[in-house]
């Protein structure tokens, strides 16, 4: 099944690791992940700058392996990215910030994406609170 | 883009302490701009986004009131709320935004049922 | 396919209405899953395992462990299961809808 | 970026937003159609009030496809549809009335 995923909580709430387990198992089960679509709060998971302890769980860098292992699209909505200070080179010089931060490999996109996601894929599972 | 998926959107939590239900009508707004089939279902506290008489400019925020009535024209219809939550929160009709069809549980477990995906919000 | 909607609850029964709006929309053919603070919904005797006992019903075995709850009293007929099912309950079930 | 109005200089974004959109009025609108090569007629002055009446109604910046619909409510069929618009603010109408109308720039899109 082609599944695509709607993460909706931040790096620091456990559904954002739920999201990534669940993307894991279902990979894991040689299904498809179409798309995760970063969105409200979980724009944070976008964040290249964040320092996680060692030792400790870093979820957006098992994303990233978990991407390049099977390039699958990662989203930041970007109206939830930018006001949330989750921002990549062009937007930065649009807005006219003096730094940007988004993750290589995660696009920053509008909900397009969403209401394309819901579309191409089986199952849109919604990962909140 | 072409589709003739249905896409129920459930709206379950309160409109200004966090800006999730503002995320949410901005989600639901652009599936409307791109042509998805919505289907809108307000329950629990989610129905109080549908209250007339929002005044949210001291909060510093958009009115969702005022957002919730172009809804006819981002092309989004069918909107339902659910009488059982309007009745433990004591809100009658009348104090509603919009004339949202008014369903129960049960029928708006059918609701669901005919849907091919829910963002749940 | 026999079952409609697969509702998740992450929010702990004693504090959030989570689980109690689930269990309002819930239909005879669908299925719940308590993860995260959810699976504190697992416990005997809260308010609501009554009502959850009529239901499928399964729980993330890993978020029980962490929480210390797998030697408390649990209501019986819940599944524990890991994420692999979790996917494959998923596919099981026309819908998801998550209640957080 | 900036635009002058009346001598004095007004912060634009780096598409011709105004920062800041209580320095709209009538002039500033003028010189931001100007920049975009538009001279303002009458025409295009009801679109720029009927554009300000939707931001006003719904506090959302719309997109052609709301636009269009409420312009047909507002003005008619033969004013609310893609191409009249197209005429008068030629390549995308939203965006330019947004602009020249001194609303914010639509949320990515909204």
């Amino acid at each position: 099944m082609i599944f695509s995923l709607l993460v909706l909580s931040p790096p620091s709430s456990q559904a954002s690791s739920s999201a990534y387990q669940f993307a894991n198992a279902l990979l894991l089960q040689k299904h498809r992940l179409y798309r995760v679509f970063f969105y409200h709060d979980a724009a944070y998971n976008g964040s290249s700058i964040q320092c996680i302890g060692q030792g400790e769980f870093d979820v957006a860098k098992e994303w990233d392996k978990l991407q390049q292992q099977h390039s699958f699209d990662s989203v930041v909505c970007i109206a939830a990215g930018l006001k949330r200070g989750i921002i990549n080179k062009v937007e930065a010089l649009r807005y006219e910030k003096a730094a940007h931060n988004l993750r290589n490999g995660i696009n920053l996109s509008g909900l397009g994406e969403l209401a394309d996601a819901t579309v191409k894929s089986d199952r849109l599972i919604t990962f909140g609170g | 883009m072409t589709s003739s998926k249905k896409i129920g959107i459930t709206l379950g939590h309160t409109p200004y302490g966090s800006d999730l239900a503002q995320e949410a009508l901005d989600a639901t707004l652009a599936m409307g701009l791109f042509g998805q089939d919505i289907t809108l279902i307000f329950w629990g506290d989610g129905v109080f986004q549908l209250l007339k008489s929002q005044n949210s400019e001291s909060v510093h925020q958009k009115s969702l009131e005022k957002q919730i009535n172009a809804f006819e024209l981002y092309d989004i219809e069918r909107v339902f709320v659910c009488a059982q939550s309007l009745e433990q929160r004591n809100i009658s009709t009348s104090s509603l935004c919009t004339d949202a069809e008014c369903l129960s549980p049960t029928e708006i477990q059918k609701v669901l049922s005919t849907q091919d995906t829910l963002l749940s919000f | 396919m026999s079952h409609s909607i697969l509702h998740t609850v992450n929010q702990s029964p004693f504090t959030h209405s989570a689980l109690q709006q689930c269990l309002c929309y819930a239909q005879e053919s669908d299925s719940i899953l308590l993860l995260e603070n959810g699976v504190y919904g697992a416990l005997l005797k809260h308010s609501l395992a009554d009502k959850l006992s009529g239901k499928k019903c399964y729980a993330i075995e890993a978020d029980l462990k962490a929480r210390g709850l797998l030697g408390q009293e649990l209501t019986p007929h819940i599944e524990l299961i890991d994420f692999i099912y979790f996917v494959e309950l998923t596919t099981q079930h026309k819908l998801v809808q998550s209640w957080y | 970026m900036s635009i002058v109005v009346n001598d004095s200089s007004i912060d634009t974004d780096k598409e011709g937003y105004l920062k800041n959109l209580s320095d709209w009025n009538e002039k500033v609108a003028i010189e931001i159609a100007y920049q975009e090569n538009i001279e303002l007629s009458d025409k295009h002055w009801e679109m720029i009030n009927l554009i300000r009446e939707f931001y006003t109604n719904f506090e959302l910046s719309p997109a052609m496809r709301p636009l269009v619909k409420f312009t047909a409510t507002k003005l008619g069929k033969e004013k609310g549809n893609s191409i009249y618009l197209m005429q008068l603010f030629p390549g995308s109408p939203a965006k330019l009335l947004n602009k020249i109308a001194g609303l914010p720039r639509p949320k990515n899109c909204l």
